[in-house]
């Protein structure tokens, strides 16, 4: 029991760290900015790892989605002048129409080809987006997108009240992964994970949850590409390039698929990384590549797989066999037989 | 000829194999009985090879070959025909048998005869020789794997639980081709549940329980067993 | 009404007819048991009435509905439950939580029951929880609950795979070669399980090798070969049964031998 | 005043004891320093680094009775916009710049968003007219406007070669908005755009189907461009494949490089007009600055070395004229009289002055080759 | 008609670089069933080294090529070692950010050693001919004639060779490659290097055309990849036959629909077939 509570603890911890975030840095724009863009980051993975960390479909669309996202909220502030929340709205709903769509027939595929088939699909998101200049700008990318409109009293000029409507959306995408992840839908999903064809046997539509997880999945990238473009406030075809959903793959990877903390952990370290690795310039890759490599060979499960599998090692060596019923224990300790 | 001595294997904390000791001579068809979990399979895939062993020595025909290579291990002679068949199910049945051969790849004419007699063995391989190994029936891809085992012209084959999942008149078959292998003058090591037949084609046996080989004598005493007749006969 | 019945069934891959134009009724409350020589066309007969193979010609009926052309997943949830001839589990996981997504087709929540975390959502996770809990009961196994999968005895998989088609509330079962690979005292105890889901009134139809076992179980058998069903009836009849003894059987040997 | 959110440098500023105190100013930029653009990245910096070592190496420049040497942060934005953004942030924020150099318009336009809210002169690389003319108070566009070109090449090539033109520019905003200037004015002039697409350089591996394909139209004249490189490879195709027309090359490519892809001689480019290369120019400066780079890089500058190099000069002498390091409005405004107050023999190239919107205003040069010669025309200074 | 010859010609070329980049992934894909995202840095460290040793040890453009393919191949092999064998066992997911991870390397590796300047790459081939009317240059023939010769001579080593075989059977079973006596890491490591010295090929004779500079791999393999989809993973014949149909697609779809979209009209080729096909044209078998 102690250990829910320390759990919990941490978690209340870290939020009222983050809460508290911006006081102690509250004129230092550079660090809110690179916070709240991390942020942004963390949602949209957040949607891949329902996808494919707790579904096990690797879809490398997602930038494209992310992209679709942030054009949405671009197009349809500066160009329809519509006003920023209702665009947000519009945004998730058109990414996840668009999702829906995709996955129909992307689902068609399976692993590897479904990887590369989205990966593709993903480029031609981008190609169209270069391509399609009389609504996206074309490679120029789209100039003046607004700040969100105030609600209220609360306005959005602030780098300060950016961080938090960022934070916002960040802690409810986590409270709908955490609620789907404890649920039956979420046990759906592990099982599609593991055995499509069991899962089947087993009366579960596989084609419709894996698209309904996918369209989830989406409906994240698109939230978090249109809180980008008001981030930002320029946008350019490159944010659907294949370059960022591989730097969402790793962010994720590392920070452990499948878990629920990984997308934290991984954006974090990653991002400030790269900031304290702007030093050394272009140079820096000649470290960050293999210590990326590293990670992936010694920790597969990322970092937050490594403290699990550490935590459960010390676990089982105390206690034997501690009895609760608890879903998706991810100790891996191997082979204990009964005799 | 293939002699172990104190083989201990570890897999984490779990000690799949303890202090085996075991011995095989020229000419014999000894068979390994256990239970599902027992050990068979991983004292097998100790002998090729493809397990390290934690301690121990494995000699054959007075060399040391613990710790050598699986692709080492066949070529000095010993081959196995493992659990689950490992086939090269896209490849052709025939291509299969000839990678079965692939020690023996620079002796062309070897490999045409070696075909040749496995086809005979197993005419139903001749007639589907065109097709893919993946598209056989469970008893035919097992017919394959002893083939292409066969092919590699083994001094020791190992064959591991080759009964699993065939039908009984198949069953009967393959222990009379067993039989017919070791007679040729190939020495068979057998692993197997089914006792009743194993010992009745078989010289001398082992039984295996838990990693630890707990009983060994000729076949007549082992069939005679009571233990033996109550955990693997049935009867 | 029979419970199901299948008719002309026929299955082609490519030029091989695995499945050749078989009628077959299968009896309510009764242990069928499918046998024939490898390659027979066993396994795939079971596939085509699971919904995961397409008969290229053919009916299934259940319970007077035509299923012939049901999804697997449909066909699961109108109470028609197999296992697989390798044993096939959700490997990553324990076995209480394979046998809860066992029973995930009886329930109805939704995506939004989860987010929202609804009144249905907890009921059916207590009912799903609970009756995994009763299915693991019911197959001998309910002290490995929490055990990873993966490092359960092959017996012990035999039978989880039994307790995940058991959850899914089946009317009938079909189990593929299930005490394959298993000694013979376990497959006593195998034997025993099935007699078992007969009672509680569960239909059985069972693919087997193991002769013994099957004589002394089955209510009923059908033999396969090359596709044909060759013979069909009670096992004294069948053991009787001269083609079935050439085909399949072995020649001077009876079912006692092995 | 939005001046007031971020720290005045009351600390940083000593009493200056008749300027025995230097102190450091720092100049930011954010570039492509890795990844595919990367060498266009190191070129801009190149010419900014020289000229910020020659200031710091000659004691510094002196504003107000304070001397300043010169700090260039850098950092590396791998050409994305956000990046640059980020890059700009930390640079006020950590280094308390107050000019941000960027070489490319996507970082400009991220950098416009906040730039006049945090204060800080955006000096934007860009021949992008767009970037000045969007009304914000604080950027200074360096290179000159390509649209100024445009006139005098139509007539050139015209008269020359003929009323047929095939587009195939670069694939980036820079090319279409290139092709999209010269469209109407050449078929103004009674012309005729036969074939009209473009070449994605970062996409495209071979460009040959283009070529063909363009050339069944039988143009008179190619509009190519895009880095000096690719586009001489274009035009060497052309050639391989029978063309013996003229070409428009966009201001992007230089002449030399172009020669130098192909073997050294101007043979090829025969009948090409385009901006005239830097080694070609002849001004105050010049000859000083090609000497240094070619010492320390071991080839010839391109225009971008150039324009950066005398851009810092005149950063300086616009600090200068306004009498403030920090304040961004009156250096702005003081902008126009730093250009004109550059050394002339700092003058790699020759700036008439600042126009109200923060572009440079350099002299109009073009160059073409005629009988494997390179022939300059334009404005003289 | 001409211009449709013409074309057709240029689709071939283009579809010849496109199959030797194709095929070493799909190899190595066949063995590991694992997409290699680190390909393109070899292809792009295969231009660099055959420029540099044109340039640096001024020896004749073929033994540059050798130098070039026998040094990738090496690398390749180390790749294989030092990244993917450890990862065999790993998720699938994992083996393509190990791969990013190389990429970034040697992106940051080539630019750091070589610049990032695009660099031109000079061949005793460049000169053009006209043949049935159709412009070319002697460097663009040798590109069809090497893909040709390449492909023949892998096609005898994989079917007629058993070592070559020994690939295709590890390809589908490793452990039953084992247990006939093949060394599993031998013949890994050969694949790597063959992947390796294909896309070191590849690049040497198309860099004349085109240029050396840091970005070429990154261009090439996402076209490879589609190749690869097209033809069915892990098939050598499918790699092939989709190199031809997307250079030819490419070319023609640029000339006669629009060359802005020709690109678009590759990918979307690939996501039809693939709707229509999910796993890609010639994949084999239902397994
Ligand atoms: N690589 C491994 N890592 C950990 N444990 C292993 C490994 N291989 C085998 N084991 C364990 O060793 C024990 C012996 O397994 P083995 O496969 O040798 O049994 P067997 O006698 O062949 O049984 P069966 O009749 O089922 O084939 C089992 O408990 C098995 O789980
Ligand atoms: N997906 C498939 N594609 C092609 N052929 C298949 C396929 N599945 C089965 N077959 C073929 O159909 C025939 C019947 O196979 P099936 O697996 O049904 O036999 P079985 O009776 O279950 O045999 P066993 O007792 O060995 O398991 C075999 O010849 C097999 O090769
Ligand atoms: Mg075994
Ligand atoms: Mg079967």
């Amino acid at each position: 029991m102690s250990k829910v509570l320390n759990k919990r603890n941490g978690i209340i911890a870290v939020l009222i760290l983050s809460l508290l975030f911006p006081l102690a840095f509250s004129d230092n724009k550079y660090v809110l900015y690179i916070m709240t863009l991390a942020f942004i980051y963390i949602i949209a993975i957040y949607g891949m790892n329902i996808l494919a960390g707790y579904t096990g479909q690797l879809s490398l669309a997602h930038a494209g989605f992310f992209a679709i996202g942030a054009y949405s909220v671009g197009v349809l502030t500066t160009k329809a002048g519509l006003n920023f929340w209702l665009a947000l709205l519009l945004a998730v709903l058109i990414t996840m129409g668009i999702g829906f769509a995709l996955g129909i027939i992307a689902l068609r595929t399976k692993e590897h080809f479904f990887a590369i088939y989205t990966l593709i699909a993903g480029y031609l998101i981008y190609l169209l987006i270069y391509k399609w200049e009389g609504l996206t700008g074309g490679v120029r990318g789209l100039i003046g997108i607004p700040i969100p409109n105030a609600i209220g009293p609360i306005e959005f000029s602030s780098s300060i009240a950016m961080y938090y409507l960022v934070l916002f959306f960040l802690l409810l995408s986590i409270f709908v992964t955490v609620r789907i992840v404890h649920s039956l839908t979420g046990r759906t999903y592990n099982a599609i994970r593991n055995s499509e064809e069991l899962a089947q046997t087993l009366g579960i539509n596989t084609k419709l949850n894996k698209l309904v997880s996918f369209v989830i999945s989406v409906s994240f990238a698109g939230l978090a590409g249109g809180l980008y473009a008001s981030l930002v406030r320029f946008i350019g075809p490159e944010i659907a390039g294949t370059t960022m959903v591989f730097t969402f793959l790793m962010y994720l990877i590392v920070g452990g698929i499948g878990t629920l903390t990984g997308p934290i952990i991984g954006t974090m370290l990653f991002v400030w990384l790269e900031q304290y690795l702007q030093s050394f310039q272009e140079h820096r890759m000649l470290i960050f590549g293999p210590i990326l490599t590293l990670i992936v060979i010694f920790y597969p499960r990322g970092i937050v797989g490594a403290i699990q599998s550490l935590r459960g090692y010390f676990r089982t060596r105390k206690k034997e066999s501690s009895k609760s019923y608890t879903t998706n224990s991810e100790s891996t300790d191997m082979k204990s037989r009964e005799v | 000829m293939l002699k172990l001595s104190d083989v201990t294997i570890k897999f984490g904390g779990f000690e799949a194999l303890k202090n085996i000791n075991l011995e095989v001579h020229e000419g014999e068809l000894v068979v390994l009985l256990g239970a599902n979990g027992a050990g068979k399979s991983t004292l097998f895939k100790t002998i090729s090879g493809l397990n390290k062993m934690t301690s121990g020595d494995i000699q054959f025909n007075g060399n040391s070959i613990s710790g050598a290579a699986p692709d080492r291990i066949v070529k000095t002679g010993i081959v196995q025909c493992a659990e689950g068949k490992k086939l090269f199910s896209e490849m052709s049945v025939q291509e299969n048998l000839m990678m079965g051969g692939f020690v023996h790849r620079r002796k062309k004419a070897q490999l045409k005869q070696s075909l040749e007699e496995t086809y005979d063995l197993f005419p139903i391989l001749k007639e589907k020789k065109d097709d893919a190994a993946g598209s056989l029936s469970g008893g035919q891809q097992q017919m394959l794997a002893i083939g292409r085992a066969l092919m590699a012209k083994p001094k020791l084959i190992m064959l591991d639980e080759p009964s699993i999942g065939l039908a009984p008149l198949i069953v009967e078959q393959m222990f009379c081709v067993i039989q017919s292998i070791n007679r040729n003058g190939t020495t068979v090591l057998l692993a197997e549940q089914n006792a009743n037949a194993a010992l009745k084609i078989a010289s001398r046996g082992y039984v295996i329980e838990n990693g630890i080989l707990v009983l060994q004598g000729n076949s007549k005493e082992l069939f005679n067993n009571d233990d033996i007749r109550k955990a693997y006969i049935g009867a | 009404m029979t419970f199901i019945k299948l008719e002309g069934l026929t299955k082609r891959f490519g030029g091989l007819t695995a499945v050749d134009e078989v009628d077959f009724e299968i009896e309510q409350g009764k242990i069928t048991a499918i046998i024939g020589p490898n390659g027979a066309g066993k396994s795939t007969f079971f596939n085509l009435i699971s919904g995961f193979h397409q008969p290229t010609s053919g009916s299934i009926t259940f319970e007077g509905k035509d299923i012939t052309k049901t999804p697997p997943h449909i066909v699961a949830r109108l109470g028609i439950a197999r296992t697989f001839q390798t044993t096939h589990l959700f490997d990553t996981s324990s076995v209480i939580d394979n046998i809860i997504v066992g029973y995930r087709l009886r329930t109805k929540s939704k995506l939004f029951d989860a987010i929202l975390r609804t009144k249905r959502e907890k009921r059916e996770e207590k009912e799903a929880f609970e009756r995994a809990i009763e299915v693991l009961d019911f197959v001998g196994l309910a002290n490995l609950a929490d055990s990873p999968v993966s490092t359960i005895s092959q017996e012990s998989k035999k039978r989880v795979a039994i307790a995940l088609a058991l959850a899914t509330g089946p009317k009938v079962i079909f189990l593929d070669e299930p005490a394959a690979g298993i000694n013979p005292g376990e497959t006593e105890g195998l034997a025993e399980l099935m007699k078992k889901i007969v009672d509680s009134g569960i239909t059985v139809c069972t693919i087997e090798h193991k002769m013994q076992m099957i004589m002394g179980l089955a209510d009923n058998i059908m033999v396969l070969n090359h596709g044909a069903k060759i013979a069909q009836g009670t096992p004294e009849e069948i053991q009787n049964n001269p083609t079935v003894i050439e085909a399949y059987l072995g020649g001077e040997s009876s079912a006692e031998v092995i | 005043e939005d001046g007031e959110e971020t720290k005045k440098d009351e600390g940083k500023a000593p009493v200056s004891t008749e300027g025995s105190k230097v102190e450091e100013l720092t100049i930011g930029y954010t570039g492509p320093l890795s990844g595919p653009a990367a060498f266009y990245g190191e070129e801009t910096l190149k010419g900014l680094r020289m000229a910020a070592e020659e200031i710091n190496d000659s004691g510094g420049f002196e504003v107000d009775g304070q001397k300043y040497t010169i700090n260039l942060a850098t950092l590396d934005d791998k050409y994305l916009p956000n990046e640059a953004a980020a890059n700009a942030k930390r640079l006020v924020q950590e280094q308390d710049t107050k000019f941000i150099y960027t070489p490319h318009s996507g970082g400009v336009y991220a950098m416009q968003v906040f730039n006049e809210m945090e204060d800080f002169i955006v000096m934007a690389y860009t021949s992008e007219p767009g970037v000045t003319e969007t009304g914000n108070k604080m950027t200074v566009r360096i290179p000159p406007r390509y649209d100024r070109y445009i006139e005098p090449f139509t007539k050139y090539e015209m008269e020359r070669f003929g009323k047929k033109i095939a587009f195939l520019p670069t694939a980036t905003q820079y090319g279409k908005d290139w092709a999209d200037s010269l469209r109407p004015v050449w078929e103004a002039n009674g012309g005729e755009v036969v074939f009209d697409e473009s070449i994605d350089f970062s996409k495209d591996t071979d460009f040959q189907t283009i070529m063909t394909n363009a050339l069944a139209k039988n143009p008179d004249v190619l509009f190519i461009g895009g880095p000096s490189q690719p586009t001489a490879l274009v035009l060497k195709q052309a050639r391989d494949l029978g063309f013996e027309g003229g070409f428009i090359i966009m201001d992007q490519a230089k002449l030399d490089e172009i020669a130098a892809v192909l073997g050294g001689s101007y043979d090829l480019l025969e009948g090409v007009i385009s901006t005239p290369p830097l080694v070609t120019s002849r001004y105050g400066g010049t000859e000083a600055f090609i000497e240094k780079y070619r010492s320390q890089n071991d080839k010839d500058p391109g225009s971008e070395s150039g324009f950066h190099y005398i851009s810092l000069y005149i950063l300086v002498e616009a600090m200068k004229a306004a009498g403030t390091v920090d304040d961004t409005e009156k250096i702005m405004a003081a902008m126009d009289q730093g250009a004109k107050n550059l050394p002339e023999n700092k003058e790699v190239y020759y700036i008439k002055g600042v126009d109200d919107d923060g572009g440079f205003l350099p002299l109009l040069r073009m160059a073409y080759i005629e009988n494997g010669e390179i022939v300059q025309m334009g404005e003289e200074k | 008609m001409e211009l449709l010859l013409q074309q057709l010609f240029n689709g071939l070329t283009l579809g010849s670089v496109y199959i030797l980049v194709a095929i070493g992934l799909t190899l190595v894909f066949g063995i590991l069933h694992v997409p290699n995202f680190a390909h393109g840095a070899l292809y792009l460290i295969g231009g660099y080294l055959t420029l540099m040793a044109m340039k640096g040890l001024g020896v004749h453009y073929f033994v540059a090529i050798i130098i070039s393919m026998i040094s990738v191949a090496l690398i390749a092999i180390l790749m294989e070692r030092l990244v993917f064998n450890p990862l065999r066992n790993a998720p699938a997911i994992h083996d393509k950010i190990a791969a990013i991870g190389m990429v970034l390397f040697f992106d940051a590796l080539v630019s750091l050693i070589w610049g990032n300047d695009y660099q031109r790459m000079i061949t005793p081939y460049g000169d053009s001919v006209t043949i049935f009317g159709i412009a070319t240059s002697y460097q663009r023939i040798l590109v069809i004639v090497v893909a040709v010769v390449v492909v023949i001579l892998l096609q005898l080593f994989l079917k007629k060779t058993m070592i070559g075989a020994s690939i295709i059977a590890m390809a589908q079973n490793r452990e039953g490659a084992f247990l006939v006596g093949i060394n599993a890491n031998a013949v890994a490591m050969m694949t790597f290097a063959i992947s390796g010295a294909l896309a070191a090929i590849a690049a040497s004779i198309s860099s004349p055309i085109n240029l050396v500079f840091p970005a070429m791999g990154h261009i090439v393999i996402l076209k490879a990849f589609v190749v690869v989809i097209i033809g069915g993973m892990g098939s050598v014949p499918g790699a092939i036959i989709g190199g031809l149909i997307l250079g030819i697609t490419e070319s023609l779809g640029a000339t006669y629909i629009s060359n802005d979209y020709k690109d678009m009209i590759a990918f979307l080729l690939l996501i039809i077939i693939m709707t229509v096909r999910p796993k890609g044209l010639f994949a084999k078998g239902v397994y």
